[in-house]
């Protein structure tokens, strides 16, 4: 039994100097497993621990092709919200919004989530209704929102550019109290951890080059460590989705597209809140050691090249300083990129694919951070039970064959616009 | 009959500003009274089009896109495989010939006059100034003077045409055109500028 | 005896002719022209300069270089206030004033000190196991006093007063760092005829040879190889100028920073400078950086590096003290001793190595410097600065760990300590491309994994630590660039380059024993990165906790995380973390280097883009006249647009009524110029059109116009318009402002990827034509004042009809629309005539009391009149949705057909287009309320949303449209409309989405 | 790089998706091949076949190579002289 981790736990190793034990076991892969997870990010990492706590399934392997949390878990701007407007979205949303609110207790593990607000801006009167439409229904879903006029927002957030310099004057915006950020590599290893003492091995270095099929079912992964058996094989590799479901011989509705984050030099206090830009796509949040986060709209072509185009860059440098026009003199420190997957209606699956034994979670474009929750206890029910959990089953792999696409924000059937 | 009223007319008061250095390295300024014509040939008629248009002309046609002829006071620019770009002094009656002898089944031809604002810029740093703004190697061993390229500045498009070592025209759009100005005169303080009301004539 | 750093008499790169004077802290100081922030402060006798990030010790500067972790300042005042400055890499200018960071009140006298008491507390990762509770949202209150904690600098708040440019250059050859790799490179590559960039962050070209001392050889060597280069008219120097990363395609940033001239942002000078150079080669020549030893109290004020305290000595004539004591595992250290004790300081030479070269124990002796083998400093005394220090045995092998106890040693008096833990290549701009760098056993060094085409690396930073290797790689590499943009020179030019200055300079045989980490006090803090405090301690806790991948070691403990990201942390930490492992250090590997190489400001990465030129404006022909006649304008994507005008009232939402009664009551005028047009050309026109729009176009006459919807081939509505044929070949199509440019490259992706086989032409004429509208029972009339002998009558031009005319030399179109519902014009003319045009409609109808309406009014009246745009034409919509299925052509497939089709989006459950009207008079409607069906418990998604809402002068009631599940199945239902957002709710009714004229009498008059 | 226009920033092009994917001829009347067309993408890892537009520079649709691992392009052509990707188109 791993020992608890509290102020108390801190002292005691503090004075005595003893070492703290391992936060997860580096075990070699067993031939067989119940359930195999290929991907160790947020996604795989929570799966495997719902399943183990959840549905008494405790055989189980996360394997990872490097180190946990270095795929896009490790390197997005650590936003949760729960601002959906589409039927399905709203629910699953709100409710990783609520499993996220108890999980620094439920890990033990201090995933300082920081419900320091978001505001999302409008700057014209027809995005306001936008908005509204928005924020009325999460009210109606029993999610907090406040609609703000222009002196709420300059009241709130007085740094804005509010003058009349500004080229898109802000005219108003949304307000979830309760939406924030989370320290997103905490999760990994929160995660992690919680998994590993209910069992489950946490397979770091060990990448997945083919499934073992057998007709219509899959039976384990051949991987770089060798072959591992599985009962059932769950894909949670995020901007990977199509690399791995093409040697199960799937094609997916999944182009891999670059997104760039930023992160500035560490100051005091500066924004206090998260806050996206309504003219482009940009948004901004500061982390607890003190960097300014933020990033904007994917590069705009599919790549699996984890690094940025530097015209973007300066797109999103640009749309700082237009917001926030004292960022002028604050210095970018570093900006990377992850790989994202992306879909045509910008929204993820959760589902059996058409393979037997074989699951499927990827397509998460901007948003599979603040999903990390309700993603592993649903994929962990739909694993577990051969079945969607109703909070996903929107989340279809033929939603659109059907013509249920969910395209939240309205852009239309392009992968690279989403 | 109504006058024409330039997009940016009412940025065009002549002044201008020195440099750092106390120069003023750019002259910038509008060319007026002139008309453009493209003429496009479609996907199968490409060979007509160019012989009709060669038998109007008399004059050979510019083989690479980026390429100029110039004669007399018509400019022709081939600003595709099979599409050009046709400056002419206004009120020239060039575009109704042309209207005339390219049949419609055989060539596109669109009046495009108003929709360019022409913007002149030239001096020692007009280089440089473009450099702001161009991603375009401007260099004269790369973009010789004489050649013409399609291409953007401040996100938006625009012809860039170099009429002289220091010398360069922006057909830039004109509903943009304010803002494209607007950016020139901005990108131009350092350099120092003076604007210059370039007028007709602009072929000279 | 003075103790500390002072300015020495003689030598020096700085120009004591002109004297700087500069403030630290309040206190005024002065320093010469040439000097660094640092090195004014250390001649002033400046050796505390900040506290460190969590436990508030005293901290110094370490470095002279962008490698900086310490010697952090915030510069300027108000607007110009900037923290986290390297005071290594400013230069001073008259009135510049600096401040240390991170210590309340004073970094001498700092509260928060305490922290350090608490240490064991605060190692590595504490906060992810405590502050969870007692609530489930404790972190909430503990978190603020985190937030307060960390951070360095305080940001400014007010607008950053300077300017900033971004430019784009080109280049053959880019050179980056002249130190005599790069000065070597730059001047052959220049001289076999290739364009060269040669880039240096460094004010003064020459790198490592500004370490020597300021009269000898190697300077008279680059001051000549200087001229020769600046003879070349193909060769661009850029000072001052960072390579700051590289990118796809040849593509490197360079920022130029030209603070110390102090540029006037009124006369255009800008403070940065941002270049996007795309470059056929790459030279790399960007050097080596000295690392530090890890050894206990190793932070403290006076533990410097060596070649920085060389640098201060050679360069700035600053002695950073008189009596000092070097530890070292490799030669590089002793020509510090050599300068130091050459100006009289008392030099101690502490070499962890057993062994060493004849030649330097030599110099030694001659110079009276106290050598002692094999040993090593174990700990350092002072807290505010260096008192002395503990010599004692040092260990064997590298793999000392953290509980090996320290031998007992000597106590030496001292004021300065130099380390010298061996070089660091620069590998950061070779390995952004993703190509990572390699571990050499010899040097203990990373060096780049290999260069991409077109790409070369010369010099320390490749591993080649000796002045001679380092001009013959950088004459190679430089031959070779030019070469590879087809420019060769013949071998024999290049003898001249390389004047023999070998011998003159000291000769180094670089040997190096790692030795990564030296036994210390249990208690006592020994530290990897000093600007994120990062301790032996923490690197082993992170190894108890399986945190031991070098990425995870980084997210765990903060290392290399800092403003220096690194530069002279990172590598000490991994090979004490693979010794820790029992590892080989190649196994551990690094961290990713990513851009920049140092901080850039978020100012000059957006250059003259902010403000109103954040994105460019598109104005209508229109547009001053709306400013000058009371328009209000409004943004409209790119677009502004007329909003409202004055005349009408003194808001938009008095305003729009008053306009909207004008249409429906006289007659309006409006500014339509910035819908999207396009010419579509050829035989094959109407064949085109037929097939992207849903409902025919074959069979449209000549003169007739056609509303028509378009689809995504998802069977998503893309946009609607109308298109006039023109004449037999050729049409005029219309499309919404904000679809324009997606449209046009809809139809280019289909005639250029699909339908080669059609002879059509397609052309934007968007900026071509100036349009408006004339709208309002009065249309006609108005119309026959201003265009006296064209027959606009109804026989002429009905209904959906076009008349091209000549209005005395100006072409017009006349194209009978309504949008509004009421009879309507809209009329294009060629932009530059289109004022004129709009003057002369409102002077020759102003008997009629025409007057302009703008887009409130303009999207009000297609509300009443039941027509989609903006929120409806939403992407999510299909055409049914829309209420627009019947268009949809039986006869012809079009685009999207098929997948229109699909089972769901031909359920009768889809929300679908409704009217709704108002049933309560003291309410309104309002945009985004959510729709119940009357009764049923207001919760959930409700069952449709109001998209567009208006005033309606004729219903005297708002009225609305929106989508309502089943649509007009519910005709006549009460409904409610709910907005929580403001506690309402509001009783309405479905209706047909039409509230005047359903039978469009009007439009046919 | 445009095969007209020359070597050009890529801030001058607009990426357009999937090249190898034949479009279906208008009479497909074949849901599920629409359905494949328009949704499903190889998005492999490596070599890509593309359209991208010239959209401030000559307009034309170009078919790129590119790998997806490095970013590294290949040949551009322009699309309507790129036979290979499009089903005619019957009359
Ligand atoms: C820059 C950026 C910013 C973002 N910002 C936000 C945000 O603010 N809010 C938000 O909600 N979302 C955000 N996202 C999205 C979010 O990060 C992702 O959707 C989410 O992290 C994906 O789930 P994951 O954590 O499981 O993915 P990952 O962490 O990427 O996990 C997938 C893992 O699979 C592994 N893998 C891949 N292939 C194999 C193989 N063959 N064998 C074994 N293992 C394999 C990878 O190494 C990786 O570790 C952002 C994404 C990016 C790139
Ligand atoms: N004695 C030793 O052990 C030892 C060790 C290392 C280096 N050296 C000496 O160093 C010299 C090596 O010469 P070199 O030319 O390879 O290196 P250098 O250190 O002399 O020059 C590198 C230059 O590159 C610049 N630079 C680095 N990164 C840059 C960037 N991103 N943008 C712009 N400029 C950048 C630096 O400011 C520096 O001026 C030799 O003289 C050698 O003797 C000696
Ligand atoms: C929320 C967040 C905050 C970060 N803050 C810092 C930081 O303060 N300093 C830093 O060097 N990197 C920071 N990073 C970036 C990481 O160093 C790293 O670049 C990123 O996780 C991607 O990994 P990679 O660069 O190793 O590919 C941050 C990353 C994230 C996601
Ligand atoms: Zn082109």
């Amino acid at each position: 039994m791993r020992p608890r981790y509290s102020a108390l736990s801190l002292l005691r190793h503090a004075v005595a100097e003893t070492p703290w034990p391992r936060a997860w076991r580096v075990p070699d892969p067993k031939p067989t497993y119940d359930v195999v997870i290929i991907g160790g990010g947020g996604h795989g990492l929570a799966t495997a621990y719902y399943l183990a706590a959840h549905h008494g399934i405790k055989d189980i392997a996360v394997v990872e092709r490097a180190y946990i949390g270095s795929g896009n878990l490790g390197r997005n701007t650590t936003l949760v919200r729960s601002n959906y407007v589409l039927d399905g979205n709203t629910q699953f949303f709100e409710y990783s919004m609520k499993l996220w609110e108890g999980l620094s207790h439920e890990l033990n593990f201090n995933v300082m989530l920081s419900q320091r607000g978001q505001i999302v801006l409008a700057h014209g009167p027809s995005q306001m209704d936008v908005l509204a439409r928005k924020g009325n229904i999460m009210r109606l879903n029993g999610i907090d929102a406040e609609l703000l006029d222009r002196g709420e927002v300059i009241k709130l957030l007085p740094y804005l550019d509010h003058s009349g310099e500004a080229r898109f004057p802000i005219c108003g915006g949304l307000f979830q109290q309760r939406a924030g950020t989370v320290r997103h590599d905490a999760v990994a290893w929160g995660y992690a951890r919680a998994a590993d003492s209910l069992g489950v091995d946490v397979i770091e270095n060990c990448e997945v080059n083919s499934f073992v099929i057998d007709g219509d079912r899959v039976r384990g992964v051949n991987t770089t460590r060798g072959r591992i058996s599985a009962g059932r094989t769950a894909i949670a590799v995020a901007g990977h989705s199509s690399h791995l479901a093409a040697m199960a011989g799937l094609r997916l509705p999944i182009e891999s597209h670059l997104l760039q984050a930023f992160v500035s030099e560490p100051i005091k206090p500066f924004l206090d809140h998260v806050i996206s830009f309504g003219a482009e796509l940009f948004y901004i949040s500061q982390s607890d050691k003190g960097g300014l986060v933020f990033g904007g709209h994917i590069d705009g072509f599919n790549s699996y090249t984890q690094r940025g185009q530097f015209p973007k860059v300066q797109t999103v440098a640009e749309c700082a300083v237009a917001l926030i026009p004292s960022i002028s003199r604050l210095r970018l420190l570093r900006h990377w990129a992850g790989i994202q997957d992306m879909t045509p209606d910008g929204s993820p699956f959760i589902c059996r694919t058409p393979l037997r034994d074989l699951y499927l979670n990827g397509g998460w474009c901007y948003q599979g951070f603040k999903a990390t929750p309700a993603v592993g206890w649903c994929f962990a029910h739909t694993i577990a039970n051969d079945d969607e959990h109703p909070l996903s089953r929107c989340y279809s792999l033929d939603r659109f064959a059907r013509g249920r696409e969910l395209d939240d924000y309205g852009v239309g059937n392009w992968t690279y616009k989403q | 009959m109504f006058d024409r009223k330039s997009a940016i007319v009412g940025a065009m008061s002549p002044h201008g500003c020195n440099g750092a250095d106390g120069h003023r390295r750019v002259r910038i300024g509008e060319a007026i009274g002139w008309d453009l014509v493209q003429i496009a040939a479609f996907a199968a008629t490409s060979l007509e089009l160019e012989s009709t248009l060669r038998s109007i002309f008399r004059l050979d046609l510019p083989t690479n896109t980026g390429e100029v002829l110039n004669a007399g006071d018509l400019r022709l620019l081939k600003t595709g495989s099979e599409q050009y770009w046709i400056v002419i002094p206004d009120g020239d009656d060039l575009l109704r010939d042309l209207v005339v002898s390219v049949r419609p089944d055989v060539g596109a031809v669109t009046s495009l006059s108003h929709s360019r604002t022409r913007i002149v810029v030239e001096g020692s740093a007009a280089r440089d100034l473009l450099a702001k703004g161009i991603a375009l190697d401007l260099h004269t061993d790369v973009f010789v003077p004489g050649r013409f390229a399609q291409t953007g500045l401040h996100h938006t498009p625009v012809v860039i045409y170099r009429s002289g070592p220091s010398r360069y025209e922006l057909f830039a759009m004109r509903t943009f055109a304010l803002s494209v100005w607007e950016w020139l005169i901005d990108a131009s303080l350092p350099f120092g500028y003076e604007i210059v009301a370039v007028g007709r004539d602009p072929l000279a | 005896m003075t103790r500390g750093p002072s300015r020495v008499s003689t030598g020096g790169r700085v120009d004591r002719s002109r004297p700087v004077e500069f403030s630290l802290d309040g206190r005024s100081m002065r320093g010469f022209h040439g000097d660094t922030l640092a090195s004014a402060s250390l001649a002033n006798g400046v050796t505390l300069i900040g506290r460190s990030f969590k436990y508030h010790r005293p901290r110094g500067f370490l470095s002279a270089g962008s490698e900086e972790p310490n010697g952090l300042f915030t510069l300027g005042e108000g607007g110009r206030r900037e923290p986290n400055i390297p005071g290594t890499t400013t230069y001073i200018a008259e009135g510049l004033s600096a401040r240390c960071q991170n210590g309340w009140p004073s970094v001498g006298l700092d509260f928060m000190s305490v922290n350090s008491c608490v240490a064991p507390l605060l190692a590595a990762g504490f906060y992810y196991k405590t502050f969870m509770g007692p609530t489930r949202g404790a972190w909430m209150f503990y978190e603020p006093f985190i937030r307060r904690a960390a951070g360095l600098g305080r940001g400014s708040y007010e607008r950053d007063p300077d300017r900033y440019e971004t430019r784009y250059a080109f280049t053959d050859v880019l050179v980056i760092g002249a130190g005599p790799a790069g000065l070597t490179a730059a001047l052959t590559a220049g001289r076999a005829g290739a364009r060269v960039i040669l880039v240096e962050q460094d004010l003064l070209l020459g790198g490592s040879l500004l370490l020597e001392e300021a009269t000898g050889p190697a300077e008279a060597w680059r001051q000549h190889i200087e001229m020769e280069i600046k003879s070349l008219p193909n060769v661009e120097i850029m000072r001052r100028t960072t390579a700051q990363g590289l990118y796809d395609d040849g593509t490197v940033v360079l920022v130029e920073r030209r603070e110390h001239l102090r540029p006037d942002p009124t006369k255009g000078e800008a403070r940065q400078i941002v270049t996007t150079l795309r470059t056929r080669a790459i030279v790399f020549a960007t050097g080596a950086i000295e690392r530090p030893l890890v050894f206990a109290n190793n932070d403290r004020p006076g533990v410097m590096l060596a070649s920085a305290v060389r640098s201060y000595l050679n360069r700035f004539a600053v002695a950073c003290g008189q009596r000092m004591v070097i530890v070292t595992n490799n030669d590089s250290a002793y020509s510090t001793g050599f300068d130091l004790a050459r100006v009289g300081a008392t030099v101690i030479i502490a070499d962890l190595r057993r062994e060493i070269d004849q030649s330097l124990t030599a110099r030694t002796e001659a110079l009276r410097i106290e050598l002692v083998l094999g040993s090593a400093i174990v700990d350092v005394l002072g807290r505010k600065s260096v008192k002395s220090v503990i010599i004692a045995e040092a260990p064997r092998l590298s793999n000392a760990s953290e509980h090996t106890r320290p031998a007992k040693g000597r106590k030496v008096d001292c004021d300065l300590v130099c380390m010298a833990g061996g070089w660091s290549p620069v590998v950061h701009l070779t390995s952004h491309g993703g190509i990572k760098p390699r571990y050499r056993e010899d040097i203990a060094a990373f060096v780049p994994g290999g260069y991409a085409r077109g790409q070369f690396g010369a010099g320390a930073l490749g591993g080649s630590f000796g002045l001679g290797a380092a001009i013959r790689e950088g004459i190679e590499a430089g031959r070779s660039a030019a070469a590879s943009c087809g420019r060769n020179m013949p071998p024999n030019q290049l003898s001249v380059l390389a004047p023999n200055i070998e011998d003159a300079v000291a000769q180094e045989r670089y040997r190096i024993e790692p030795i990564w980490h030296l036994p210390h006090r249990r208690r006592a803090k020994a530290f990897v990165d000093f600007q994120n405090d990062v301790t032996v301690k923490d690197l082993t806790i992170a190894h108890q906790e399986g945190y031991t991948s070098v990425e995870h070691l980084k997210r765990y403990t903060t290392l290399g995380m800092g403003t220096d990201q690194g530069k002279t942390s990172n590598i000490n930490a991994f090979a004490i973390m693979a010794s820790l492992r029992d590892v080989e250090i190649p196994a551990t590997a690094t961290t990713t280097f990513r851009p920049p190489f140092t901080p850039i400001a978020i100012g000059a990465l957006a250059g003259r883009t902010l403000g109103r030129h954040f994105r460019p404006t598109r104005r209508s022909p229109l547009h001053d006249w709306h400013l000058n006649h009371g328009g209000e304008m409004i943004e409209a994507g790119l677009w502004m647009r007329a909003w409202w005008y004055r005349w009408a009232g003194s808001d938009v939402g008095s305003a729009y009524i008053e306009e909207m009664r004008l249409v429906r009551n006289s007659v309006g005028i409006s500014d339509i110029s910035t819908l999207g047009k396009i010419d579509v050309q050829g035989p094959d026109a109407a064949e085109l059109l037929n097939r992207i729009y849903v409902n025919g176009f074959a069979k449209l006459l000549v003169s007739k116009a056609r509303y028509g919807v378009m689809l995504t081939d998802d069977g998503a509505v893309l946009d609607d318009g109308t298109t006039t044929r023109l004449s037999e070949f050729r049409y005029f199509m219309t499309t919404t402002t904000a679809q324009t440019g997606e449209v046009m490259s809809w139809l280019e992706f289909l005639l250029q990827t699909a339908w080669m086989d059609l002879q059509v032409h397609v052309t934007s004429v968007t900026d071509e034509w100036a349009g408006m509208v004339i709208s309002g029972p009065k249309a006609r009339a108005a119309l026959e004042l201003a265009l006296p002998g064209h027959d606009v009558s109804n026989a002429t031009l009905p209904y959906m009809g076009c008349l091209e005319i000549d209005l005395d030399g100006v072409p017009l179109r006349l194209i009978r629309l309504s949008f509004s519902g009421e009879l309507a014009y809209e009329v294009y003319t060629p932009a530059d005539f289109g004022v004129r045009l709009w003057e002369h409609f409102l002077t020759r109808a102003a008997p009629l009391g025409i007057r302009p309406y703008g887009l409130e009014a303009l999207a009000s009246l297609r509300v009443e009149k039941g027509h989609v745009a903006g929120l409806e034409l939403d992407h999510r919509n299909t055409l049914d949705d829309l209420g627009l299925g019947k268009m949809a052509s039986k006869e012809k497939p079009f685009v999207g057909c098929e997948l229109r089709k699909r089972p769901s989006l031909q359920s009768s459950d889809r929300w679908s287009l409704v009217g709704i009207e108002c049933l309560e008079s003291e309410k309104r409607l309002r945009g985004g309320s959510i729709l119940f069906a009357a009764a049923e418990s207001i919760e959930g998604h409700g069952r449709g949303y109001i998209t567009s809402v208006t005033w309606s002068n004729e219903l005297e009631k708002f009225v609305a449209l929106g989508l309502y599940q089943g649509g007009l199945i519910h005709e006549g239902e009460q409904i409610v409309c709910a907005y929580p957002l403001k506690g309402e709710q509001v009783k309405a009714r479905i209706v047909a989405p039409m509230f005047l004229d359903p039978t469009g009498e009007r439009l046919r008059v | 790089m445009c095969p007209i226009c020359g070597e050009r920033d890529y801030t001058e092009f607009r990426y357009g998706g999937d090249a190898t994917k034949p479009r279906p001829s208008r009479e497909t009347a074949d849901p599920k091949v629409w359905h494949d067309y328009v949704f499903l993408f190889d998005n492999p890892k490596g070599l890509h076949r593309e359209y991208w537009q010239h959209v401030l520079g000559c307009r034309q649709w170009l078919v790129l190579e590119r790998n997806t691992a490095t970013n590294e392009p290949g040949e551009s052509r322009l699309a309507r002289m790129d036979v290979v990707t499009c089903e005619g188109e019957p009359k």
